[in-house]
């Protein structure tokens, strides 16, 4: 059969890795959309031909579920991720406590970051910053983009000295560097959950639980994310 | 050809192709038909339809494509008429990806095509007439033929806009591998992940080939249509 | 019969036209700029007027009034333009035959006109590159061959050099007189207007100075001031008496006397128009002797109005009653001088010499 | 006016005109010298020109903003040269959307004034020269009144097209409220949010009232120029 | 002095051109398609010859040998188009002035030329909607504004009615003639020609047929081939001999005898030129008596020529040896019947009678 996976765009790594393994072994095809969230998760709302749902936030998946898009009882929390700050290849570390001098730090320059209402990591990044009591000050510097990695670009790109990305993200660019992460406690835990749509093929249900064996946790590890439920 | 490239990537182009010459083949007529009646015709219903054909470019794109959803999705007003109906969906299929190039070059497909219509002269329109030609045949033996060289203007604007949307088609039909994943699609989806700029920029270089060929190849045409005309 | 009757206003120029035609070639003469194309266009139908009818054999193409306005393509008019607005995309063979696919069956013959107009070397060129004459004449074959009918030629052979239009012309008369399309005929040349028109529309800015019969309106010497004084000149009425002798002659009847002419075709008893232009008339007391010009015309004098060194002498043919001459009657151009040193005046009896040569051209 | 909407919605606004009106006006005056170029000269320069001015519209805005980013951010190989000898930057202020919408609008200006300069008919070109006219002087005083119409059509779509532009001006200049956020991003970001549909709808509606007005207002501009030309 | 050389070929026609003109005025005259514009297009510089030259009062204009090609907008010629070819952006007015800009100081009036052409009216609007012939005026009037080094105009009056070419001719004649520009003149009319070209340039088929004075080329009986025979007819020089009578004639001096024309405003000794159509001359044995015609030329039968019903008789004037009349000679084209009646034989005496009117046109 074939399995329509609508993704968060972030998890494209790895899910290609572990579909590809997934269709050698049980003879079902696989097709993966990746998107951000938000608007796959409209898309299913408008009767996309989705499969399974695997969304970088919560918000998006809780929609659904108000509108019984997904099948509640299949949905389960996936991964989750840390929120790092990252600088230039030659930063030095910061250590992110409770109102730590990151307007200083930039001086005149900006902090990347995803947009702060709609994009999860800049959400979760104001988020932090708050709770860490310097968003008000760091607040006009920052410079937001529309996905994550956008963000990030800034960063490699030289434009911006310091951005705020998963931990996934800064893996593998060499001209990043993390400088600190956030404290667990600083933001809602990040939580990648992943659910069976309303339509759901039978057969979606061995997909879904084939990204939870080894082989796959070990593909989402090394793609720097957390595995949850483990 | 393309042996270098996975075979996702390689459905991808030759997904962009099929979608940009069909978008591109689709609208022209209606583009040709909705330039001439803009460029010829006087009234606020013309001044209109002129705003509307204008839209897709002053809008996101992603509205354009949530729009498009809306209207031509399975549950949109049109979509599920013509679901019911016809059986047909354009909803998460190529064609819708079709539907959303067209709609997003379509606005300068119309405009190329206005300009040239609006550069043929009247007077020899009025010739035709004088030898017994209806409006239509005037059209289409003096008016069409001499507007050739701004039809394939537009249409390879449409078509290398085509090649180029992103926006409205990921958000309209989404971006699944072998079915609705375009090449600006794949692109985007490599962009979003580490490591995954060699593979776009392999994609790119793929999409710029494509497209400057075409160009290349309607320049040649336009400027051997235009040397005809002149005579020389 | 056509029937033109048009009232539209430009910024700075007003049309107020009226006239009517018994069909033939209806020629419209004036000056540049005196409405001749304007009201061209309004009977093509290119040309919405503000008011105005036009019916042609009987066909109203418009008639504001009644809310009648055919479009152009159903007019059946053949137009050739001032400009010659040939299509430039399709070659000189598609041109002339685009009219075609709408055209009744019959009509000319494509060979024929292609022949007559010389373009048979150009039938598979495209205008563009075309001089000035050549794309005249395809616009002529491309109107020739809509088979129309109706006519309109807007100053058709001024591109034209000289033995090209001795060629069209003929061609032109056949149409009028076999086919017998009426044709609307702008000019600036009075040689071909009296040679062709049957009724001629003197227009003076935008409104009618004269209009009528092409003999008529050519005689009154009012219609000086818009033919322009050198082109002045009679159109008379004559009668084939003969068939052409062994030196190509021919003898036409007049009421001023007989008349020999070379290259008439026309049978015994047909009725011919010969032009007169005044300045080559000479006007002689006494019988002349011993000329080359065979043409010798008696009559007397009728009016003698100056003009400056010159003057204009009506000469009335075939006696002193106006009537036994069919009131038919000549116009001569002279200098005063000469009105003094032959003693004319009124009711003198004189005879008018014409070269035979020079009215061949105006038949 | 306006006065509906939060003041960061005003500001995007008066942003996106600014940057729109910025962009359309900049490249004007390049997009005519190339419009000239390649539909008068021949040449396999001008083909180039051509093909590269046509890249926004294939890429995806994505790639052209990070293209833009490569070359003009602060440290891209023309951004530094300009940061160091003339103190430019264009990373994340106004200027840079305005470089990133005219580099995405250049195309369609550039495709219109193109089709308008090839309407002109060259003997009118020739006849200037007779009268004395160098290559300049007949180019501003026959050529260039003569496409009015074509560089009002090109402007208008230029500025619709940047009143639309997303993609490559957030990935260029990204967004900071008040200074680089522009009408689209906002749209974005309110779409991105469960339940923002009514606040980006508000923006849609006044990013298409703005530019079907300057539509409208460059139309009646537009015909009033052809109407004077053709002389009734 | 003009010097052309010039050979091109486009698919289907070859130009091979050559000719030299002292200057004054240059005209071309061959058939519809015989390479006239293509000539003077090349000479504007609108053309690049596949090989030529062109030399204007010492002015290289073009050298492809040299690699010599002036571009058209150094070479300072005032173009009047075969289509008029005006801004149609600008206002009659800014078209008239257009080349003002880039002319030397000096040139025409505006005021006059305005005048001349009877453009005042329009000075305001746009071509758009002139009429055929108001178009073409501000075309000339636009060329003779740019105070050009060198005059091309291509069949400028073509699209003109009589009384305004009758306007238009005397002022190029004293362009000629006073301001010395030099201009290269294509025309269908051999009135025209006859009265403005110093030099006239035959062509035909893309060749020189014929070319050198004026009067040589015309009084060729070989050129009525190209000329038509209608048109043919020589050129004739004569001295003014007197002032206007109070009739307003002026007399001439021909090695004929004494001609009387009226409107001449030369002075006495002054060289005119008239042509005089071999149509319109007839021929007397004796010494004609009482006609109106004042002009009666003596002269010898040089040479007959048969055509059909017609002959061309060349009179040498002046007695038996043409070198006594200046080897001046005019053409008389009168019936074979009238050659017999007359018993017309080289060498017998003839009058050669001629309207002064009929002349007048045609200085
Ligand atoms: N660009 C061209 N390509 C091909 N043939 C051409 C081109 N231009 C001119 N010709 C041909 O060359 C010949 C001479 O043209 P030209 O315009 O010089 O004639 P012309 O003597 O001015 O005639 P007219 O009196 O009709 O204006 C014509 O047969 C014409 O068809
Ligand atoms: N569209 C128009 N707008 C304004 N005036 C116009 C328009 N069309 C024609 N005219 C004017 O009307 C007058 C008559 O024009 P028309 O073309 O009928 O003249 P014409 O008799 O054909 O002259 P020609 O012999 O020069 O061709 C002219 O003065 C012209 O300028
Ligand atoms: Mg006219
Ligand atoms: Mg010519």
């Amino acid at each position: 059969a074939e399995i329509t996976v609508f993704a968060a765009a972030s998890l494209k790594n790895a899910l290609d890795a572990i579909a590809a393994d997934y269709q050698a072994k049980s003879g079902d095809t696989l097709a993966i959309s990746y998107e951000s969230s938000g608007k796959l998760a409209k898309q299913i709302q408008e009767g996309a031909p989705a499969d399974i749902f695997i969304s970088a936030a919560t918000d998006w998946m809780d929609k659904l579920a108000e509108t019984g898009d997904i099948q509640a009882d299949s949905r389960s929390d996936l991964l989750g991720n840390d929120l790092v700050l990252v600088g230039g290849a030659d930063a030095a570390p910061v250590d992110l406590v409770k109102g730590v001098d990151l307007a200083g730090l930039l001086g005149d320059e900006k902090l990347a970051m995803g947009l702060v209402d709609s994009v999860p990591a800049g959400m979760y990044g104001k988020e932090a910053l708050t709770s860490l009591g310097v968003w008000d000050a760091v607040f006009p510097k920052v410079a937001q983009t529309d996905n994550v990695r956008a963000a990030l670009k800034l960063v490699s790109a030289g434009e911006a000295p310091y951005g705020i990305v998963y931990a996934s993200d800064a893996v593998s660019d060499a001209s990043v560097k993390v400088v600190g992460t956030f404290p667990a406690d600083s933001h809602e835990p990040i939580i990648y959950p992943v659910a069976l749509t309303k339509s759901a093929k039978p057969e979606a249900a061995a997909f879904v639980a084939a990204l939870k064996t080894p082989e796959a946790v070990a593909a989402f590890k090394a793609q720097g994310f957390e595995v949850l439920g483990q | 050809m393309f042996d270098w490239l996975t075979p996702e990537a390689r459905a991808a182009v030759l997904l962009s192709l099929k979608v940009s010459v069909w978008a591109t083949v689709v609208s022209l007529p209606f583009a040709i038909a909705i330039a001439h009646g803009i460029a010829r015709r006087a009234g606020w219903v013309w001044q209109a339809v002129n705003g509307i054909v204008h839209l897709p470019l002053i809008l996101p794109p992603v509205v354009t494509g949530y729009l498009l959803l809306l209207t031509f999705g399975r549950k949109g007003w049109i979509g599920q008429w013509l679901d019911q109906w016809f059986g047909i969906v354009f909803a998460f299929k190529w064609t819708g990806a079709v539907i959303a190039a067209a709609v997003m070059s379509f606005p300068l497909m119309v405009r190329a095509i206005r300009l040239a219509i609006e550069a043929v002269d009247p007077k020899l329109e009025a010739a035709a007439g004088t030898l017994g030609a209806n409006r239509l045949w005037v059209f289409g033996t003096v008016t069409l033929p001499l507007i050739v060289p701004g039809i394939i203007a537009g249409a390879i604007l449409a078509f290398a806009k085509a090649m180029g949307e992103f926006g409205a088609t990921i958000t309209f039909v989404s971006n699944i591998p072998n079915q609705t994943q375009t090449l600006p699609s794949a692109i985007y989806a490599f962009l979003q992940v580490p490591g995954g700029d060699v593979a776009a920029a392999r994609l790119v270089a793929i999409s710029v080939v494509v497209a400057l060929t075409a160009l290349v190849a309607s320049e040649l045409v336009a400027r051997r249509v235009a040397r005809l005309i002149a005579g020389n | 019969m056509i029937e033109v009757a048009l009232s539209h206003r430009f910024a700075g120029f007003a049309l107020e036209v009226a006239f009517t035609a018994p069909g033939g070639v209806t020629a419209l003469f004036g000056h540049s700029g005196s409405g001749k194309t304007t009201v061209v266009n309004a009977v093509a139908g290119l040309l919405r007027p503000d008011r105005g009818r036009v019916v042609v054999g009987g066909r109203v193409l418009a008639d504001t009034d009644a809310g009648v306005f055919l479009p152009t393509h159903r007019r059946r008019v053949g137009y050739v333009f001032q400009d010659a607005r040939l299509f430039p995309h399709l070659t000189v063979r598609q041109n002339l035959t685009y009219g075609r696919f709408f055209a009744p069956k019959g009509g000319e013959d494509f060979d024929r006109v292609v022949d007559l107009l010389g373009v048979g070397a150009l039938l598979s060129r495209r205008p563009g590159g075309l001089s000035g004459g050549e794309k005249q004449r395809v616009a002529i074959g491309r109107a020739l061959l809509s088979n129309p009918a109706l006519l309109l030629m807007d100053e058709p052979l001024a591109a034209l050099d000289e033995p090209r239009k001795a060629e069209i012309l003929p061609f032109l008369e056949t149409l009028r007189d076999v086919t017998r399309v009426p044709i609307l005929y702008v000019s600036h040349s009075l040689a071909e207007v009296a040679r062709l028109a049957t009724t001629v529309v003197l227009l003076r800015g935008g409104q009618v100075a004269q209009s009528g019969p092409v003999a008529e309106v050519l005689a009154d010497p009012a219609s000086a001031a818009v033919v322009g004084p050198r082109e002045a000149g009679a159109v008379l009425s004559v009668t084939v008496s003969g068939t052409p002798g062994e030196d190509g002659l021919t003898r036409l009847d007049s009421p001023g006397g007989p008349l020999w002419l070379s290259g008439i075709t026309a049978m015994p008893g047909q009725a011919l128009r010969l032009r007169i232009p005044a300045s080559e008339v000479i006007l002689s007391r006494a019988a002349p002797q011993g000329l080359s010009a065979l043409n010798i015309l008696a009559g007397r004098v009728g009016a003698i109005e100056a003009e400056g060194a010159d003057a204009m002498v009506r000469i009335d043919l075939g006696g002193v009653d106006p009537g036994q001459g069919g009131g038919q009657a000549i116009l001569a151009r002279i200098t005063r001088r000469s009105v003094a040193a032959l003693g004319l005046e009124p009711g003198a009896e004189v005879h008018a010499i014409v070269k035979s040569v020079a009215l061949a051209g105006h038949i």
